[in-house]
């Protein structure tokens, strides 16, 4: 299963990087949800899928069948990081339209000025 | 006071959390700010104290033994920093109030600036390698905060990118984290450390380890990954780009040096021989960019990175000359970008404008200000006795009798390109004939130039009292260059 | 334009309650069964979120009158005041207590500081969640 | 009294110029001033004796002693006559500029404390035994001399000529920094006289010929020698007391001090010996020759000094050749060592007083262009006098002292012609071919001038000012130097005995034990027609000649292409600096957020991959997995399904949706993994999240139609693919050598017994690891705050209150 | 009893493809409303059914929760078709 799983974790990535070099906001701000569930979906591989029980104390339940609980609990953390800073790109992005007029990537140049 | 070096990180998250509850009250969010940093940098100093005198500091919070908990450690290297940017911080604080402007003060500014402050201490003192995710998240989200604050169009647009950087860097953390826990099993660092010898195929740990040089690379702009600053940076305010300026890359700089020196050991000729060359390669790019604008925030933002490429070049060496030189250049050059930044903020000020070509004959009426930025300059470019120096020489050192020599030799030649930019602002800004200048009250105009004068002066006390340093940087590059001082203190409580 | 939704208004009442008491149940079932404070916190923000869905913001506003911003200001400060309790005790930071008890009614129950922290997450996952979903809200 | 404290002494007195300017503005700043090179002068003076004896005196003051480095002041011959020089010609340029400078109109205070600053460098060059402490004054004398010739902040030419010679000398002495921390790593130890008395092992080192080459770049471009010489014409920006100073008699001898200083080192060196003489001749030439290609009076004087500069220069690397000769402080190969520190003296002294008659004639005419000059020699006989001495013993005549050394510098080249070493007897009799035809060009420029400037017809009404003699005050420092190269053409073995003895026996250590040692008898008629008389003898006569023709043939200077010269080069350097690095900088600095992403991701997944290949890390293990499950497929499947909609999206809401879609199918695999609390909080989120997009760009108008280039295209599904096949491959591979067992099963045994839970996951959140969790809600609480600021905080609509407008 | 499930499984599976389709492909938006409505309830059964499989019953807040959602997922929507914004301001305007 783990092999299976790494490669669609290395198509989401894929997919994810694809989108972020277009040039609509959205597309990219889509592009980083992708971003993270590639890699929340790839700290639970790496811990290994072989678990049959949930990491919840039960009776009638040996140790060595237990999930592996702590990817399980940094994908808990990463997961509402990525949600705090997905909602602040996505009041980002709104605000830019407002300002900016557009959500076409290449109109946002920066400010190099290369005079 | 096992929890002492705690404090500072715990204690910018209490005020900020309190300067919550009433935003408007510019004073009191003045006030409260700066005790915060004032509160902050009395416990660093404590510790500082209490490193010095008893050793790597290290607590497991939870009272869970070491892999398992959550270990927050304080080796010398780390109380530097979290000193410098503590001091730093608190300077910022003093220059935003006439400068920043009321609208930004009653929008949680203050409170950004002391989270990003927790989340930098918080990174300089982690133990943890996913802690260390968690910190970057925290100084990332303020930073983002920061960035934006005010919502200027060029802040839009420039922290749309500077966010999609930050995200993707993120992600690719969590990804090697991942792998990391794949092969080790663990994610504590001084766990790493020992774990990690025991490992005979380094393969995989060599992949891993430059997959976090790249994620640490995102954040602190080595080539070719730093193409986001220049423009982030050039978008905020001035005092948020001196907070940036002096901590943000430092704090990446910081991880690849944890990284590199604690646990990815096991492939040094592959690993350090690439980061050698990739430092080389950041001082160049920086160095093309310093001198290819004539605006004195972009001179001084691609110092940075020639800096990082400079501090990398010393870590790079793994021999005791290189490494202390870039711990002291390290601490140096979070303080003289600080200073510069503040420096050039007022010169931006006084004429409207950053841009170079529009600027002159400020030493006629500024002298002061201008006899200040040229130590600062020359502190820059690392003209003894001024404290860019001992770092640099040491670093040279370092390259000379490590394996690269031409790097030494670029590093010596592309002081000459540091000169060249920082002096530049210096002709074009302050000599040349006077052009027409904004009025300013003399009042700001003290309140924005006492901190820079301060800034200036610990900088030049590093440098002639570098004596004074020499012991802590000792310590500093002791551990590093032993990992088992470290590994003991944390796994043998 | 003024439209009939008491069906709507009606039906809402009557979750919003159930939502909330769901809410409360995953909050303290955290620690032993899947849940805990953030969860709790969500689904505490989608009541209201329900609540405003149905009446408007103003309405809401005066339902609850919270500041957010506040809510999670304090959030954080129970959060970290749980955590730093241990500093007074001399032990490292963070570190919890916990015992077992009896009490009426509900029988052998688990006292855990833990619980406390939790809390604090949870105030902070309702502030922020509102903040967002407000402030975006009377934007529009 | 503490040597290094004397070496201080000057900038100690610059702090207190600003308050002397300030509080007692009716007197010359510089009357104060003068009191200190004077102290240093006389003080100096009395060490003399020790020296003579071979005697030295060292000092020292620690700076950061961790890393050995300190300030050591340390005086033998050579410190010494540089010492007095320093001080002692400093003494007469201040005086010189009390009446050079007016004290209304200049700021004086600015220049005093430059020119003091400058004094305590110099002395710190040459009294250092510490080759960091040498590198730190070096750099202090290249600040001073930019901020002097940037005196007159307000002229371009100032400004370029501050910069350039900043440049140029600021490369030097980096480089130098880089020769002295090889020698100090070969040697162990950063003294200078330890490195000498190890000199012999230090020759087998690799870095030997590095720290060589390195050191004589710091030489070179202290010392102006081809082919850096090109900012010390443009340093005559500078006020003309700093010409006199800094740009002849002393900043510039600092790269000759450097050499002779470490010719001990170096000398068993055929590269060293090489090098110094070669570069040193050729300069010696080249800036002779061009002298008369100059206009500008203290042009000439700036190509003179270059040229005089090499001179002493190729005696300096002769004077290296006595090491390879058995007994040689016998033979011919003696003269060298002398000759150089002869001339050296020579020279300091009558070019000053030169650029202070230069100084003086512009002061008084308004002018320094030799073609607007001519026949001031009845206005200004006093001046004339003067400037006739100096150019005369720069021209090498009898009765003046440059005609001694510039005959023992002709029996030095000629020495050459008999060493055997190092390929010098092919080559060598190259030397006194290109040593003669330069000393022609010296005597023409020499005449040149001072008879266009004195001689000839005087043309008033070209001048600026009514020219008239120059006050008697200005007049006194070089009547004192005049004075002076006389008196030596006199005395000059009691010069020789006092002055150059010690110095020489300091450079050639390998020669002589002690001063009294130094057998070299300097006279000017040696009772018989010597090689070098008969070539002196011809220099007069060719070059009167020429001279008496040079109107004749002066314009075909103009032949030479201003193109090719070094100085376009440096332009060039300077153009590249700014305006060719903000070109090439736009080539990639483009501002769009794409092409910066394809250099990240491409440097990503091309080096993560390398790596990976180099170091044979790739592994493929079957072993240990988790079963294939039907419904894992299923749902994998729709996740690749949803992924795909979203690509070929054409509308926001379809893309929307089908991020939702993959979210959830992202919720249904943490179901089936066994990952409860990721599953609900994953599926509350999501659903947020998919709401907030929904709101947030409800507002948005269609998407653009316009598709990008089907080249972008590619692109970007290639470096896509790379990246994705990377992180397949990595993950494939640290799967497969999972090695250690990982920590968790401590949290499975013990969440029960001892942190009182039951929900592992939770409980490592709230307690094992609950310090993540604390700033996780952190950061959620710092983006709520932010996203509440972003919304109620617009700056944009109140213009001009930043500067970025 | 195990086959059962995995039959309702499949089926229900078959009727989520379908729905997703009519949800991304429309038509109108009151389609995907109701398709968007129905896939809850889809997803809800998926978990339950999983949760039997694997017999654990610690899915069972994933159900409630998902009906939860889907409920102001489709009321949220509803209000979106019917007034053109998610949130009034204010009700009496």
């Amino acid at each position: 299963m783990e092999i299976i799983m790494s490669f669609v974790i290395g198509f989401l990535f894929m997919a994810a990087v694809y989108l972020m070099l277009s040039k609509s906001l959205i597309r990219i701000i889509i592009g980083t949800g992708l971003l993270s569930h590639g890699a929340h979906l790839l700290i639970l591989t790496m811990g290994g899928l072989g678990g049959t029980a949930p990491p919840v104390v039960a009776d009638g339940v040996s140790v060595s069948d237990y999930a592996d609980p702590l990817p399980q609990a940094l994908i808990l953390t990463a997961i509402v990081i990525s949600f705090a800073v997905t909602s602040f790109f996505l009041v980002l992005a709104y605000r830019a339209y407002q300002e900016l007029g557009t959500d076409n990537m290449n109109l946002m140049r920066g400010t190099e000025d290369n005079d | 006071m096992i929890n002492l070096l705690l404090f500072p990180i715990l204690i910018p998250l209490l005020f900020a959390a309190i300067l919550l509850f009433f935003p408007k009250n510019i004073s009191l969010q003045r006030i409260i700010s700066a005790a915060a940093a004032v509160a902050t940098l009395i416990s660093v100093l404590f510790l500082l104290l209490k490193v010095k005198a008893d050793g790597v500091q290290a607590v497991t919070l939870g009272s869970w033994d070491a892999p398992f908990g959550i270990t927050m450690v304080s080796d010398m290297l780390s109380v530097l920093l979290v000193l410098s940017a503590t001091i730093i911080t608190l300077f910022v604080i003093f220059y935003s109030m006439p400068t920043i402007g009321i609208d930004r003060e009653k929008s949680f500014y203050y409170p950004a600036v002391l989270f990003l402050l927790v989340g930098v201490n918080g990174a300089f003192t982690t133990g943890d390698i996913f802690n260390l995710f968690v910190f970057f998240e925290v100084l990332l989200m303020a930073s983002y905060m920061l960035i934006v604050h005010g919502g200027e169009k060029p802040q839009l647009r420039e922290s749309i990118k500077y966010l999609l950087v930050n995200v993707i860097s993120s992600a690719l953390f969590v990804a090697a984290v991942a792998f990391l826990y794949s092969v080790t099993g663990t994610l504590n660092m001084a766990d790493l450390a020992v774990k990690i010898p025991q490992i005979e195929e380094t393969g995989i740990l060599t992949v891993i380890a430059v997959m976090f040089l790249v994620v640490f690379g995102f954040k602190a702009a080595i080539f070719p990954l730093y193409f986001w600053l220049p423009g982030a940076y050039h978008a905020p305010p001035i005092p948020v780009l001196a907070l940036f300026g002096a901590l943000l890359t430092k704090v990446g700089v910081y991880a690849i040096i944890r990284t590199y020196t604690l646990f990815f050991t096991m492939n040094i000729a592959f690993t350090h021989e690439l980061l050698g060359i990739i430092a080389i390669l950041t001082i160049l790019a920086g160095c093309i960019g310093a001198l290819a604008y004539f605006d004195v925030k972009k001179i001084i933002i691609y110092n940075i990175i020639i800096a990082v490429g400079v501090i990398l070049f010393g870590i790079a060496q793994m021999n005791e000359a290189g490494i202390e030189g870039a711990l002291f250049y390290l601490v140096h050059d979070m303080l003289i970008k600080a200073a510069l930044f503040f420096l050039v903020g007022i010169v931006a000020v006084i004429f409207g404008t950053s841009n170079l070509r529009e600027m002159g004959g400020l030493m006629k009426t500024y002298p002061v200000l201008g006899w200040v930025y040229l130590i600062a300059a020359f502190g820059l470019a690392g003209i003894p006795p001024l404290s860019g120096f001992p770092g640099k020489l040491l670093i040279v050192q370092g390259g000379f009798e490590g394996p690269q020599f031409w790097g030494s030799i670029v590093v010596l030649a592309t002081s000459l390109l540091v000169l060249l930019s920082a002096i530049r602002i210096f002709i074009y800004a302050f000599w040349g004939e006077p052009v027409k200048t904004v009025p300013l009250k003399k009042r700001s105009y003290y309140q924005m130039f006492v901190p820079a004068v301060i800034l200036v002066g610990i900088t030049v006390i590093l440098g002639v009292g570098a004596e004074l340093f020499m012991p802590l940087i000792n310590g500093a590059g002791e551990v590093l260059l032993n990992p088992s001082i470290y590994i003991d203190a944390v796994l043998k409580e | 334009m003024r439209t009939n939704d008491v069906m709507l208004k009606t039906a809402t009442k009557v979750v919003t309650f159930i939502i909330l008491m769901f809410a409360v149940h995953i909050f303290f079932a955290g620690h032993y069964t899947p849940g805990g404070g953030f969860v709790g916190g969500l689904l505490t923000a989608s009541a209201i979120v329900l609540l405003m869905l149905a009446y408007d913001i103003e309405t809401v506003k005066k339902i609850i009158p919270v500041n957010y911003v506040m809510l999670t200001a304090i959030g954080l400060l129970i959060a970290l005041s749980t955590a730093a309790a241990s500093i007074f005790f001399n032990v490292p930071f963070f570190t919890h207590a916990y015992d077992y008890f009896d009490l009426p009614l509900f029988g052998k129950t688990s006292l855990h500081s833990a619980a406390l922290f939790d809390l604090g997450v949870y105030l902070v996952v309702v502030g922020v969640t509102m903040t967002i979903i407000q402030t975006i809200g009377e934007d529009e | 009294m503490s040597l290094v404290f004397l070496i201080f002494l000057p900038l100690i007195a610059a702090l207190f110029i600003p308050l002397l300017f300030k509080k007692l503005g009716r007197i010359h700043t510089g009357w104060f001033v003068l009191i200190v090179p004077v102290i240093l002068f006389i003080y100096y003076l009395t060490l003399l004796p020790t020296t003579l004896e071979g005697g030295t005196l060292v000092s020292e003051l620690s700076w950061i002693p961790s890393i050995d480095l300190a300030i050591v002041a340390y005086i033998d011959g050579l410190s010494l006559l540089f010492s007095l020089l320093i001080s002692g010609i400093g003494a007469l340029v201040v005086l010189y500029s009390i009446f050079y400078l007016d004290k209304k109109r200049e700021q004086l205070h600015n220049f005093y404390v430059y020119l003091l600053m400058f004094m305590t460098a110099m002395l710190g060059v040459v009294q250092s035994d510490h080759l960091i402490s040498l590198y730190l004054f070096w750099e202090l004398t290249s600040i001073s001399s930019f901020l002097l010739i940037g005196y007159w902040y307000t002229r371009d030419r100032s400004r370029f000529g501050a910069l350039k010679s900043m440049m140029i000398t600021v490369f030097g002495g980096l480089m130098m920094l880089g020769g002295f921390v090889l020698l100090s790593i070969m040697g162990n130890t950063y003294s200078i006289r330890e490195l000498i008395a190890q000199a012999p092992e230090l020759a087998g080192h690799d870095f030997f010929v590095w720290a060589l080459v390195l050191i004589l770049l710091g030489a070179f471009t202290k010392s102006a020698q081809f082919p850096f010489y090109i900012w010390l014409p443009d340093a005559m920006e500078a006020p003309t007391p700093v010409s006199a100073y800094l740009h002849s008699a002393t900043m510039v001898k600092a790269g000759l001090y450097l050499v002779a200083r470490f010719t001990p080192i170096f000398a068993v060196s055929g590269t060293w010996i090489w090098l110094v003489t070669g570069v040193g001749l050729f300069t010696l030439f080249w800036g002779s020759f061009f002298a008369l290609k100059q206009k500008d009076l203290k042009g000439i004087l700036a190509f003179s000094t270059v040229s005089q500069l090499g001179l002493i220069m190729s005696l300096l690397g002769a004077s290296a050749m006595g090491f390879h000769v058995e007994n040689a402080a016998e033979t011919v190969f003696k003269y060298a060592g002398f000759a150089a520190i002869f001339h050296l003296v020579n020279h300091a002294v009558f070019k000053g007083s030169l650029f202070m008659i230069a100084g003086i004639v512009d002061h008084e005419t308004g002018t320094r262009d030799i073609r607007k000059l001519g026949g001031l020699m009845s206005l200004m006989p006093i001046s004339f006098t003067i400037a006739m001495i100096g150019s005369f013993s720069m021209a090498g005549i009898p009765l003046f002292g440059g005609f001694l050394s510039k005959e023992m510098f002709l029996t030095a080249m000629l020495a050459i012609t008999e060493f055997d070493l190092f390929s010098m007897d092919v080559w060598g009799l190259l030397f006194p071919v290109v040593a003669w035809i330069a000393s022609v060009f010296t005597f023409i420029y020499s005449f040149y001038f001072v008879f266009h400037t004195f001689a000839g017809k005087h043309k008033p009404e070209e001048l600026p000012k009514q020219a008239h003699e120059a006050p008697i005050g200005m007049l006194i420092s070089p009547a004192i130097l005049a004075v002076l190269v006389v008196a030596i053409f006199f005395v000059p073995n009691f010069v020789g005995k006092w002055i150059v003895n010690p110095a020489v026996a300091a450079i050639q250590p390998f020669l002589y034990d002690s001063p009294s040692d130094v057998h070299v008898h300097v006279a000017a008629w040696h009772g018989a027609i010597t090689p070098e008389l008969a070539m002196t003898i011809g220099i007069f006569l060719i070059g009167g000649l020429m001279f008496w023709t040079l109107r004749k043939w002066q314009r075909s200077y103009d032949a030479f292409p201003d193109k090719v010269s070094l100085n376009r080069l440096y332009d060039h350097f300077m153009y590249m600096s700014d305006g060719g690095a903000n070109r090439f900088s736009a080539v990639y600095m483009t501002g769009f957020i794409r092409s910066y992403l394809v250099y990240m991701f491409g440097f990503f997944f091309l080096i993560v991959l390398s790596t990976l290949f180099l170091n044979e890390a790739f592994a493929f293990d079957l072993t240990n997995l988790a079963p294939i499950g039907f419904y894992e497929i299923v749902i994998a499947l729709a996740l690749v399904g949803g992924t795909i909609t979203i690509l070929a999206a054409k509308s926001r809401l379809t893309a929307i949706i089908a991020l939702g879609a993959v979210g959830y199918s992202v919720a249904l695999f943490f179901v089936i993994f066994r990952a409860p609390d990721l599953a609900l909080t994953q599926l509350v989120i999501e659903t947020i999240s998919v709401a907030l997009f929904l709101l947030a760009f409800y507002h948005l108008p269609k998407s653009s139609k316009k598709e990008e280039r089907i080249g972008f295209k590619v692109g970007n599904g290639l470096i896509a693919l790379g990246v994705g096949a990377t992180m397949t491959l990595v993950a494939l591979s640290a799967h497969s050598q999972k090695i250690l067992p990982s920590i968790s099963e401590y949290y499975k045994e013990t969440v029960y017994s001892e942190a009182g839970g039951g929900n592992i996951v939770n409980v490592i959140l709230v307690d094992y690891r609950g310090f993540d969790t604390l700033f996780e809600i952190t950061v959620l609480g710092i983006a709520g705050i932010a996203i509440i600021t972003m919304i109620k905080l617009r700056l944009t609509k109140k213009e001009g209150q930043h500067e970025n407008k | 009893m195990m086959m059962f499930y995995w039959i309702a499984l499949v089926v229900i599976s078959c009727a989520f493809v379908g729905l997703l389709y009519r949800l991304v492909k429309g038509p109108t938006v009151a389609d995907r409303v109701v398709a968007l409505d129905a896939l809850g309830v889809a997803l809800v059964s998926i978990v339950a059914l999983l949760s039997l499989i694997i017999g654990t019953e610690f899915f069972l807040e994933i159900i409630l929760l998902l009906s939860i959602l889907s409920f102001i997922g489709t009321t949220a929507f509803a209000k979106f078709i019917e007034r053109g914004e998610i949130f009034d301001r204010n009700d009496n305007r």
